[in-house]
């Protein structure tokens, strides 16, 4: 069983060769290591298929003591889908990154530092552990949101890092009193300790705050716009479609294995409410952008607003419908990285082409990219769950589990949120398929093109073979 | 007569803190920051936790204060914007935090898990002696693994920011115009500072010492070389680069060298535990030593001409 | 009332000033110190809490090293990307934050 | 004897405070960097003394470590901290 | 041998509350860093007499000796910084009568 680390060997190994290597053909080098880590994941995912869910003490040192990496149904499918989507941003960032001679040469080791340090989160089941591998993946995404070095771009650089180090800071302090009240700190050993007492509460609701601002959920998330927005495409990419959720996924998992019965119904309501508010003010906000990446970036956080409904739809409810919310959520933390990741592919092939960053400057695209938009297109098709493509089922799934738990606000939160992702992806398509507009275009490599198409396809072949991840997100033992 | 000390050493330290936050000049702030770091030094003292006595006097009086000094005399103006103006609702709630904290830190239930016996009991299998070491470079040597790939990033980034710019000259004094006592006095401490940066290295497996508070020292000199214009980077801009992921090169090659033996991830072979971390560590030290030093010297603004 | 408890609470209060510092001074450096004494905080109570009425423990005082050297990675690069920013911009402040 | 030792612990970390308000008063930025070099000062005392009285001898290299280091601190503000602006309090 | 270990200990404790009140007292710069240099070399110095009877082995004490040394050698040079940097702010900077009017009111 030594697939688990092989999948922090492989990135972290490739991540000090182009760093000290710089003379070599960097893309190629990351693509063949990349294919090696998605080899490694699908060996990882069908032994866990037959064998179950499995852990791994590094060093072999016995949970408390040491650190364990646990590799469940849900970590192993993240770990496909963080192979997958980076596959394909390495791809894209060949070609894009042709026109970016400057930050070529460090994108590499932090693009491997930062799947590294994915590939932990999803691993670890160790709370400190945890807070190291939020640290190295701030740190990495920073350095990457800086890159370009311009003015913008380290001022969204500055406000990500300040917003992620208070985060931190929130989740170590809850991890503090924690291990004052327990003496462990492995999650497994955690769920069978945890009691509703005051220490316990506090930890849990200020790791949920410190996880709520690094998953920039509505109150919290005005430090994601300019930094999605503002970042290169495959960055913007990798962030969206996979950084932001990790902090979801810890909280995910805190609160299903360990806290499930300490959440009073009031508190998930709040985090449901929460959620609703960013669908509709972070589409709202989309709506109003002028620039077609800020809109998308905005985006984000009204899609993120989703996730946030795992909580008022499992907590305190029937079995059944928590199981639905769950699988409904995973689902959709799936479909939407496969689609938010093909849309802001699309989206930069689009601003290089066009040169220029405003949603009325791609008037008339339509003509002339085909299939950049046409990725474009199928993206915002699972975005807005549409009934072919895998948002779709995950949105199905959790109607199914609001109606089943009789929470129909949440609902009508659903559909409207689909309306008005609806608004501005329509937008866009209405001001690309103006007929007189003739934009004038730079020449831009297929390649580009291609890999936002696959990743949107993905996302829609999600729709079809939904079966296959979901019935493997087995549950957290907890709530079975 | 302890307890005097220490709710002195407590209240001075929310003086110091107090003294941080509400100066109108910046300056001051990093000097009551700087004495905010010492004041903590005492306080992991009287904690019983030499080691992160060491690690904060070597990093928060050897390097965090330095940074900050060095930031402060590359901004211009210390007047800054008046603070926001609603200011009563924040204080409300960080009083309520604070009430909450220390009324959960009363309320605790006892704890069913006791780590130190677990670590005591295998303290003999883990090569070294001093069990924070044993902890941090056998037990949980994975968050150790992370956290130099953490030191290792962030010195990517800065070298990242620094490329951007167009190779600058770096505009500083010559070797005619240092410092007569200063370049003296430099260059006869800094081979003290190497040895005892070795020594706390070597004492690290016995007793309180190790990887990080050597590499903090090791940085520390470096940086005073620096500041007494001994141009040190100039030499090896290429070795440099190696040297700053050399620790984390070694460390995660030994991590996986020894899979193959079989033994899971970061397994050492039992026999020769000891000698594995020590290898690591010094290894480690040198890195961490350059990694925090390079911090120090890729930061912008130094084009400022020292007026000497 | 024993020692590791008294340097516990002064974490607490350490840590509910600094938060106050972060939100309402807009000066990036002086969030940074607002940023490292709330880390300070945090730590203390990570052992002062761990050791109160207990033996004195090396696990929460390997984490506290662990996070210092963290904590020294995060206000470095913060610096270099402030002062970065300080160079372009000459502010000391994020645009939209001073009302 | 360690009542002893404790009592000196006391005496210099009461001087030690004081100097606090040097640094807050101090008019111009030379005379906060002299109190930080001498909290330094004071700190290597405050712990040489401490490793008697808590019988812990690692504290003596806490104190070595603090007597190298603290001067890297002034060098620092000389070379590189120039605050012009020194507003009288 | 107890009695000299309070002596020189007390001595010790002496010159760093005068240091300290000198740095507190004092009008201006330049006599502020003859304060803080008593309490280096001789309060220090003093101190560490009074220890060395108490220390377990030899290392031990020459551990501390070599603390003072280098704690010597570093205040020496930090003075010297510290007055060089001030001279070099303010040339006319020398503590004459106008001066320290001047200082006494804030």
């Amino acid at each position: 069983m030594n697939l688990i680390p092989l999948l922090l060997v492989i990135p972290l190994a490739w991540a000090l060769l182009s760093l000290l290597l710089p003379r070599l053909p960097l893309g190629l080098l990351a693509l063949a290591g990349i294919v090696l880590q998605l080899g490694t994941a699908a060996m990882l995912w069908n032994d866990v298929q037959i064998h179950g869910a499995s852990r791994y003490a590094i060093g072999d040192w016995v949970a408390p003591l040491g650190i364990t990496l646990v590799a469940d149904g849900l970590t192993v499918t993240l770990l496909a889908m963080t192979a997958l989507i980076a596959v394909v941003c390495a791809f894209y960032a060949i070609f894009y990154l042709r026109a970016y001679e400057k930050e070529r040469r460090y994108f590499w080791p932090l693009f491997w530092f930062l799947l590294a340090a994915l590939n932990g989160i999803w691993l670890a089941g160790d709370l400190f552990n945890l807070y190291v591998g939020l640290e190295l993946v701030t740190l990495a995404a920073v350095g990457m949101v800086t890159l370009s070095g311009e003015r913008h771009a380290l001022a969204a650089g500055l406000r990500y890092l300040y917003a992620a180090l208070l985060g931190s800071l929130a989740y170590l302090l809850g991890v503090a009193l924690l291990y004052g009240a327990y003496g462990t700190l492995d999650l497994g050993q955690l769920s069978s300790l945890l009691e509703a007492n005051l220490i316990t509460q506090l930890a849990l609701a200020l790791m949920t705050f410190g996880l709520l601002m690094k998953t920039a959920v509505f109150p919290l998330h005005s430090w994601l716009p300019p930094a999605h927005g503002g970042a290169l495409a495959p960055v913007s990419a990798i962030l969206s479609a996979l950084v932001v959720k990790s902090s979801f996924y810890i909280l995910a998992r805190i609160w299903m294995d360990a806290g499930n019965a300490l959440m009073p119904v009031s508190a998930a309501q709040l985090l449901g409410a929460l959620g609703a508010l960013a669908i509709i003010w972070g589409g709202w906000q989309a709506f109003r952008q002028s620039e077609i990446k800020m809109l998308v970036a905005y985006s984000t956080v009204a899609q993120l607003g989703y996730l946030m409904l795992l909580f008022p739809l499992a907590i305190g409810q029937s079995q059944q419908s928590a199981i639905l919310a769950w699988q409904g959520t995973m689902l959709h933390l799936l479909s939407h990285g496969f689609a938010k990741a093909a849309m802001f592919l699309a989206v930069g092939t689009l601003v290089l082409a066009v040169g220029k960053k405003r949603v009325v400057d791609m008037a008339g695209i339509s003509a002339k990219m085909p299939l950049a938009l046409f990725a474009f297109g199928l993206a915002s098709v699972s975005l807005m769950g549409l009934p072919p493509s895998g948002g779709f089922n995950a949105k199905w799934l959790l109607m199914q589990s609001a109606i089943q738990s009789g929470q129909w606000h949440w609902v009508a939160v659903l559909l409207a949120g689909s309306l008005i992702t609806a608004s501005y992806v329509f937008r866009v398509f209405s001001v690309s398929f103006q007929k007189d507009a003739d934009p004038q275009i730079r020449p831009t490599h297929p390649a580009l093109d291609l890999s936002a198409l696959l990743l949107a396809a993905i996302a829609i072949a999600l729709g079809f073979g939904a079966a296959i991840p979901v019935e493997l997100l087995t549950l957290p033992e907890e709530m079975l | 007569m302890q307890f005097a000390f220490d709710s002195m050493l407590g209240l001075g330290l929310l003086a110091c803190a107090a003294g941080v936050f509400w100066s109108r000049d910046l300056f001051r702030s990093v000097v009551m920051f700087i004495a905010f770091g010492l004041l903590l030094a005492l306080t992991w003292v009287r904690l019983e936790a030499p080691d992160l006595a060491l690690a904060e006097a070597a990093i928060g009086a050897g390097l965090t204060g330095v940074l900050l000094l060095d930031a402060i005399g590359h901004l211009r103006q210390h007047k800054e914007h008046s603070p926001r103006n609603h200011w009563l609702l924040p204080l409300l709630c960080c009083i309520a935090l604070a009430l909450l904290l220390i009324l959960s830190l009363n309320a605790r239930p006892e704890a069913s898990i006791s780590l130190p016996e677990l670590v005591a009991e295998s303290l003999p299998e883990s090569g070294v002696e001093h069990p924070i070491t044993a902890v941090l470079l056998n037990f949980r040597s994975y968050d150790t693994l992370l956290e130099i790939a953490v030191l290792l990033v962030a010195a990517v980034v800065a070298m990242a920011l620094n490329d951007g710019l167009a190779a600058t000259a770096r505009t500083s004094a010559e070797q005619s115009s240092r410092d007569p006592v200063l370049a003296g006095f430099t260059s006869r401490l800094a081979p003290v500072i190497l040895l005892i940066a070795v020594y706390v290295l070597w004492a690290g497996s016995y007793m309180p010492g190790g990887a990080f508070q050597g590499g903090a020292i090791l940085a520390a000199g470096l940086v005073l070389l620096k500041l007494a214009d001994f141009h040190i980077e100039r030499y090896a801009e290429s070795l440099l680069r190696l040297g700053l992921a050399l620790g984390f090169l070694v460390f995660l090659a030994v991590a996986t060298s020894v899979m193959i033996g079989g033994r899971p991830f970061l397994t050492y072979p039992e026999a020769f535990a000891g000698q594995f971390i020590l290898f690591i560590e010094a290894v480690l030290t040198f890195s961490i030593g350059l990694i925090l030093f390079s911090l120090f010297n890729q930061s912008p603004g130094q084009e400022v001409p020292h007026d000497n | 009332m024993t020692t590791d408890f008294w340097f516990a609470c002064i974490g607490a209060v350490l840590i509910a000033m600094a938060l106050f510092t972060f939100i309402r001074h807009t000066h990036l450096l002086r969030r940074i110190l607002a940023f490292n004494i709330m880390g300070s905080g945090v730590f203390l109570i990570l052992v002062g809490l761990a050791q109160h009425q207990r033996q004195t423990d090396p696990v929460p005082q390997a984490l506290v090293l662990t996070g210092i050297v963290v904590a020294v990675a995060a206000t470095a690069l913060a610096l270099i990307i402030f002062r970065r920013f300080y160079q372009l911009s000459g502010r000391t402040e994020l645009d939209e934050d001073q009302q | 004897m360690t009542a002893f030792w404790w009592t000196v612990a006391a005496l210099l970390l009461v001087t030690l405070l004081a100097g606090l308000i040097r640094i807050w008063r101090g008019p111009n930025p030379a005379d906060r960097m002299l109190a930080a070099q001498l909290f330094g000062t004071t700190g290597v005392a405050i712990l040489l003394v401490l490793a008697q009285a808590m019988q812990t001898p690692a504290l003596n290299d806490v104190a070595l470590v603090l007597a190298l280091l603290a001067v890297v601190a002034m060098v620092a503000f000389v070379r590189r901290a120039r605050p012009e602006t020194e507003e009288p309090e | 041998m107890i009695y000299l270990q309070y002596l020189l200990v007390g001595a010790g404790c002496l010159f760093f509350i005068v240091g300290t009140l000198g740095l507190l007292r004092f009008p201006d710069t330049f006599t502020r860093i003859h304060a803080i240099t008593k309490a280096d070399n001789l309060g220090l110095g003093l101190l560490m007499l009074g220890l060395l009877p108490s220390t377990q082995s030899v290392p031990q004490a020459l551990k501390l000796v070599l603390i003072w040394l280098l704690v010597l050698a570093a205040s020496a040079t930090a003075s010297y910084l510290i007055a060089h940097y001030v001279k070099a702010k303010s040339p006319d900077a020398l503590p004459h009568a106008a001066e320290t009017a001047s200082e006494e009111q804030d």
